[in-house]
């Protein structure tokens, strides 16, 4: 039987995996840059399934519209403070590591 | 009653988080890194607080603890470390001159 | 400079439609925080002005004029590319041997200034296997993970998508 | 209350918390301070979580504010206070 | 219309400084007829709150209108009303000698940006300073009263930092974080309260008290942390280079009203609301600190080769005299001892502030204040000298200053419960304390061969009279004994209880 | 009441903590984070305090209220001591580098 | 030598050090204990709050205490804000910088949309504030958050707003606080007791007007000193 309540925490399981392997790659991955990959997109894709999710399972569209503003929110701060980073490091002369 | 062991699993990971942290900030030979544990200090302090069932201070805790403290503390470091290496500034100089430029009126009147 | 031109030949309606532009925004922004709440835009109308107020005064002029088509197809591509991108992370950061091998790489684009690279260079963050590390003037110097995937035809296929989510023409020469 | 919500922001805390080791490990500035962003996107999720499984719409209002601040740390961060010089990449 | 007997007069000395405060940030131009204003209005709440509290007994006020467990509730009873006058005779002197003082280092010739900035900030500091002392003094709320000791706190560091030299701003960092210590440890207290009781209003503390464990270690957080901000012995290290190198209005302040508001608050809780957790070791234990301080002080204060330092021990010092009462208090069955702290308090802020006047005024006219070198003052200072020897009288206890009626209470009751122990050590705190007003005042007096006497520098009265008007103050307040004592019997009923049958422990 | 106390030990730990750093560590800067780690110790065993699980009954608003008003305080306490700290530094700096005639032994400016 | 490195090295065996340790851990079990000890059951004054809710003129509990029952306590914190304010301007000027580092394309995108966006969640905050979580400080500290992020990216004009409007945006919710405080007196005869058909909307009032000076305040800590013509004009000389 699939419900859109189902349907909704088949999405939120779906993104706990994310959220671990962007802990994952931030831990393992060679430098900072490589490390900025692993935290914007996984992350973001975790918290998208989730969010996803939970307006599968919300009582009414603000909450869901609320919902996606936060997620648009968070993917803005996150794509740009990624790439400050990635800019700043690159002035700083901080070289990507090589294999 | 699920939900209450798992809650309290929470809690306790929770708190023990947030103790390791304090810790470790408060212990760290580097500031910037007891800072940065600072920030993420506050986050958490949000979750427990939203855990509390106190809405209004997670709030209050998740713009300013989270938010504001974390640039002031940042740019209060700056402010400390730009002057070891004794860069210019604009405001000691502004007060110099102003002292200075009030001396010289004063002369002037006299 | 091409910008600064057209805000001194229609400065008025420029001036306008940003305004009515933004106030619509941010009113759909304010529907959204508050729900159905009537008594809510007491507080509202104030709000939004100064959320206006405070927006002119950082940014004077922007020429919004986004296709429609163009967000239809581009919303589905994002999604899709995103997902993947996490799926890409997922897959490297899970392998025995780390299978990253990063590289940079300069891109030139086309795409005017303002909001289109802008919003291309945020983008290209949120791609598989790419970052965008540095900005200068119309070059962009993107990181990548990887340097054995497609990265030239991904950036490029992306340009095109926000050239036509902005209507702006691909000048020729200008893209390689 | 539903344990589901709340057991999966538990294993977000717990990312969290192994996250933290890049913070105190981490041999560059930036990457202590990315992973300080990081928690900032687990706590969103965490608060969206946590609002579904506690059934408080008002979690929804920190996970904005959460949002919305996550940047500023970054931003002042970039620009006051990051000082190497050069890089240590680490091999 | 508001008529003289309303309740609302009680929120007067709060309201008023703090709206002057406001608009003296506001405006610069105007700061000082605000801030003079709100002093004078200020007095006149006083007087007549002091009216009202004679006629009819010690008031209550909701603040709000919403009852005690709820809402925050003021109160004005004999020593409220007391420690409220002192502050306002006292607070008036400092204004007008800040004022005295800004304008004759403006007029010169150096530095006068800095002066400039001195001024300026001083006022709205100073205004709110005096609101948060009189909203301690009112409140009968354990959280409205870490709300004022905060809002005490922050102008105070504010205030020693104003001088802008390296070591008043160091003195004030270290100030800052003391004072924040003791807030906190004092907060932690008011938590355990609520844990245990459920209600932060003083009465209803009072009427519920009992000894436990919650409670004892309550208290004895708070206490910590108050007698951290008194600089009670041992935790006395920050006040000396915070007073003394503050700006001597600023020292005036911090020395005569600041510390008096905690030590106020210390001597409520422990004797009016907790006084059935009170221990005998504990008062004890106070009093030995007080003993010490005393001495220690004193003979810091000999040592010192600075004028301020010299002054600023001599706090520390005079600070152990309202500690020894302790100790007594729980033996002696009468009210001679409240009388005796609070003739204390009130003559020690009137000298000492009246001191640190006279002493940044000489410090304003040599350049310096190296004791040695300050031979001859009196020959072109000779009102501030005078100021600063009667305020020495009183520091001595000598009669018939508020002082000498202060400790001579002190020993009657030592020996009258026969603990001559600290009656001695009252009498050893004199006989140290003549010896370092002597040092300096001999000095003054001293012309030394050949001493060239310095051109009269121009300054307006406002830079000495203040200072010797509330020596003055000070000295009559021996002559006036009984009507302060009057005033603590009419106006609390704890001390009218305690005077018909003595302290029940 | 298992959660009340876990979350009260916790903050007197917190508190503890925080009084340890702020008497031994030398550095202004940590010396004022460890008043804020102190700070929130306090608040948090306020907090567990109120704390009632859901279902429990109402949750009593004053310490929130209390606490509300104690996190502000404490911001701006904080932005005073960082700015107060920054300045001991450039006016020590600034005198010790101009080598000014002045001495600074004399009181009271 | 930076700061980060100036942390010295601790020494060994510091009898004072370890003195106070003692002193810690004794406390800490004494404290613990206490704690143990008294597990507080009552509800402290929620009842009373609850059943006084209707009168208070807002349907959110904590707001009703923060601004009704104890709205002295507020009163008074607000001035705490403030004096942190002029305690800062004592110290010192803002330092800005000579030549301001020119913040990137994408920076200033950020501050563009963001920054207009806190202002109006701020105000959503304040509105909040009356029936569920939210009110002046929160609503103040993510205003704050939007002058922080406009004065990290060293806006030009940001360095002359004039310190009289500045101070005008700091003092006004003190003032309105202060005012409608004493307006109560005049009115019902005591201090902060709002009249009960204007409660809701004099609620109102204060939180907004708070919200945006505690927004400023915090603008202003973080900017970390006076503005440049603070002491410039004023009384003629």
């Amino acid at each position: 039987m699939i419900t859109l309540d189902n349907l909704g925490i088949l999405c939120i399981v779906m993104g706990l995996p994310f959220f671990l392997t962007g802990t994952v790659g931030l831990l393992r991955f060679p430098d900072i840059y490589t490390r900025l990959h692993a935290l914007t997109k996984a992350d973001n894709v975790g918290l998208g399934l989730i969010i996803l999710g939970l307006s599968l399972q919300a009582d009414n569209l603000f909450t869901v519209a609320k919902l996606i503003l936060i997620w648009i929110l968070v993917l803005i701060a996150s794509s740009a403070s990624c790439h400050l980073v990635a800019r700043s490091a690159m002035q700083k002369n901080i070289h990507p590591w090589v294999k | 009653m699920m939900s209450y062991s798992i809650l309290t699993v929470f809690d306790i990971v929770l708190i023990s988080t947030l103790l390791w942290l304090a810790w470790k900030m408060l212990r760290s030979e580097d500031i910037f890194k007891a800072v940065v544990l600072f920030i993420s200090f506050g986050l958490l302090m949000a979750l427990a607080w939203v855990r509390m069932r106190a809405p209004d201070v997670a709030l209050a805790e998740a713009a300013l603890g989270a938010g504001l403290t974390g640039p002031l503390f940042l740019s209060a470091l700056r402010r400390m470390e730009r002057l070891h290496k004794d860069e210019r500034r604009v405001d000691i100089d502004e007060e110099r001159k102003s002292d200075r430029t009030l001396d010289t009126k004063q002369k002037e009147a006299l | 400079m091409q910008d600064n031109n057209r805000l001194s030949i229609h400065s008025h309606s420029h001036l306008g439609r940003c305004i009515f532009l933004r106030f619509l925004l941010f009113s759909a922004v304010w529907l959204v925080l508050t729900g159905s709440e009537a008594e809510s835009w007491i507080i509202g109308f104030p709000a939004i002005g100064c959320a206006v107020f405070l927006s002119l005064k950082l940014s004077p002029s922007s020429h919004v004029s986004l296709s429609f088509v163009g967000i239809c197809s581009f919303i589905p591509f994002f999604l899709r590319q995103s997902s993947l991108s996490g799926i890409d992370v997922m897959r490297r950061a899970l392998s025995r041997r780390l299978a990253v091998n990063p590289g940079l790489v300069s891109y030139t684009t086309f795409l005017p200034e303002g909001a289109p690279r802008i919003f291309f260079v945020n983008t290209i963050s949120l791609l598989p296997g790419t970052l965008s590390a540095d900005l200068q003037s119309n070059t962009v110097t993107v990181h990548t993970i990887d340097k054995n995937i497609p990265i030239w035809a991904n950036i490029q296929n992306l340009e095109l998508r926000i050239a036509i989510l902005w209507r702006v023409t691909p000048q020729k020469g200008k893209a390689l | 209350m539903s344990y589901l919500h709340i057991s999966c922001a538990l294993i977000i805390l717990c990312s969290i918390a192994a996250g933290m080791i890049r913070i105190l490990s981490g041999p560059t500035a930036a990457d202590r301070m990315m992973a300080a962003q990081l928690f900032g996107t687990c706590g969103v999720a965490i608060l969206l979580l946590l609002a579904k499984g506690m059934d408080t719409i008002v979690l929804l209002d920190i996970a904005l504010v959460f949002a919305l601040l996550a940047a500023l740390a970054t931003i002042t961060f970039v620009r006051r206070a990051w000082h190497e010089q050069s890089g240590v990449p680490r091999r | 219309m508001i008529s003289f007997d309303d309740p609302s007069w009680i929120v007067i000395p709060i309201i008023l400084p703090l709206a002057a405060g406001l608009l003296c940030f506001l405006t610069r131009r105007w700061a000082f007829a605000f801030s003079l204003a709100a002093s004078l209005g200020n007095l006149l709440a006083s007087g007549i709150l002091l009216k009202q509290l004679l006629s009819v007994g010690p008031l209550s006020y909701n603040v709000g209108n919403w009852k005690a467990p709820l809402g925050i509730a003021l109160r004005i009873d004999g020593p409220a009303i007391l420690m409220l006058l002192m502050t306002a005779v006292t607070g008036l002197g400092i204004t007008l000698y800040a004022r005295g003082y800004f304008s004759f280092r403006i007029s010169g010739q150096k530095k006068i940006g800095r002066h400039e900035r001195q001024e300026r900030f001083f006022w709205p500091l100073w205004m709110t300073l005096w609101a948060s002392l009189n909203g301690l003094f009112l409140s009968a709320d354990l959280f409205n009263l870490y709300v004022t000791l905060e809002l005490i706190s922050i102008p105070a560091v504010a205030l020693a930092a104003l001088s802008g030299k390296p070591a008043s701003q160091i003195a004030a960092f270290r100030y800052l974080l003391v004072s924040l210590l003791g807030s906190l440890s004092y907060l932690l207290g008011v938590v355990f309260i609520y844990r245990t009781y459920g209600v932060l209003d003083l009465a209803l503390l009072g009427s519920k008290t009992a000894s436990g464990a919650g409670i004892g270690a309550a208290l004895a957080l708070m206490s910590v942390g108050l007698l951290l901000k008194t600089a009670l012995f041992p935790m006395h290290f920050w006040l000396p280079p915070a007073h003394a190198n503050a700006l001597a209005p600023v020292s005036a302040i911090l020395s005569a009203l600041v510390v008096k508001a905690s030590f106020y608050l210390l001597f409520r809780l422990w004797f009016d609301v907790f006084a059935s957790t009170i221990t005998e070791p504990a008062l004890n234990l106070l009093g030995t600190l007080g003993g010490v301080a005393i001495v220690w002080g004193a003979l810091q204060a000999i040592r010192q080769q600075r004028l301020k330092l010299l002054v600023a021990y001599s706090t520390v010092s005079q600070l152990g005299y309202l500690f020894i009462a302790f100790p007594l208090a729980y033996l002696e069955k009468g009210a001679d001892i409240w009388a005796a702290v609070i003739f204390m308090a009130l003559a020690h802020s009137c000298a000492k502030s009246a001191m640190f006047m006279a002493a940044g005024t000489i410090f304003l006219h040599a350049g310096h204040d190296r004791i040695n070198d300050l031979a001859g003052v009196r020959s072109y200072l000779p009102v501030t000298v005078f100021a600063y020897a009667i305020a020495g009288v009183n520091i001595m206890g000598l009669p018939p200053s508020g002082g000498f009626i202060a400790k001579w209470l002190l020993i009657s009751s030592s020996l009258n419960s026969s603990q001559w122990w600290w009656g001695l050590i009252v009498m050893a705190g004199s006989l140290l304390a003549s010896v370092y007003v002597f040092r300096v005042v001999s000095r003054f007096f001293v012309i030394p061969e050949g001493y060239h006497v310095p051109d009269r520098q121009p300054h307006s009265p406002l830079l000495e009279w203040p200072a010797l008007v509330l020596a003055l103050v000070a000295l009559l307040l021996g002559l006036i004994a009984p009507y302060p004592l009057h005033i603590l019997e009419t106006g609390s009923s704890l001390f009218a209880m305690v005077s018909q049958k003595g302290l029940l422990l | 009441m298992i959660t009340n106390m876990l979350y009260s030990l916790g903050g007197l730990l917190l508190f503890i903590m925080g009084l340890f750093a702020l008497i031994a560590c030398s550095h202004p800067l940590r010396k004022i984070l460890a008043v804020n780690v102190m700070a929130t110790g306090v608040f948090l065993i306020l907090i567990a305090t109120a704390y009632k699980q859901a279902g429990a009954g109402e949750i009593d608003p004053v310490p929130h209220a209390m606490v509300l008003t104690g996190i502000v305080v404490s911001v701006s306490v904080t932005a005073l001591a960082l700015i107060l700290a920054c300045r001991v530094q450039e006016t020590s700096n600034r005198s010790l580098s101009q080598q000014r005639k002045n001495d600074f032994t004399g009181a009271g400016e | 030598m930076t700061a980060r490195s100036t942390q010295n090295k601790r020494k060994r065996f510091d009898p004072v050090l370890l003195l106070v340790l003692l002193l810690i851990v004794f406390l800490t079990g004494l404290l613990v204990q206490v704690i143990l000890a008294t597990d507080y059951l009552g509800s402290g004054l929620g009842d009373d709050v609850a059943r006084f809710q209707d009168l208070s003129g807002v349907e959110s509990p904590v707001t009703a205490v923060l601004l009704n029952f104890r709205g002295y306590d507020t009163l008074l914190e607000v001035m705490v804000l403030l004096m942190a304010v002029v305690g800062v301007w004592s110290l010192t000027r803002a330092p800005f910088p000579k030549k301001p580092i020119e913040p990137g394309p994408i920076q200033l995108a950020v501050v563009r949309l963001l920054a207009p966006l806190m202002v109006l969640f701020s105000f959503y905050l304040v509105w909040q504030g009356s029936h569920l979580a939210g009110g002046a400080f929160q609503g103040g500290a993510v205003l704050g958050g939007a002058c922080v992020l406009m004065l990290v990216s060293e806006l030009p004009w940001l360095k002359n707003i004039s310190s009289r409007f500045l101070r005008i945006g700091l003092l006004s919710g003190p003032l309105v606080f202060l005012g409608v405080a004493i307006l109560c007196i005049v009115l019902q005869g005591t201090l902060l007791d709002y009249p009960q058909e204007w409660v809701g909307t004099l609620l109102l009032l204060i939180e907004t007007a708070c919200a945006v000076s505690i927004g400023l305040t915090l603008a202003c800590l973080f900017a970390g000193g006076r503005p440049k013509d603070d002491l410039s004009g004023g009384r003629k000389r």
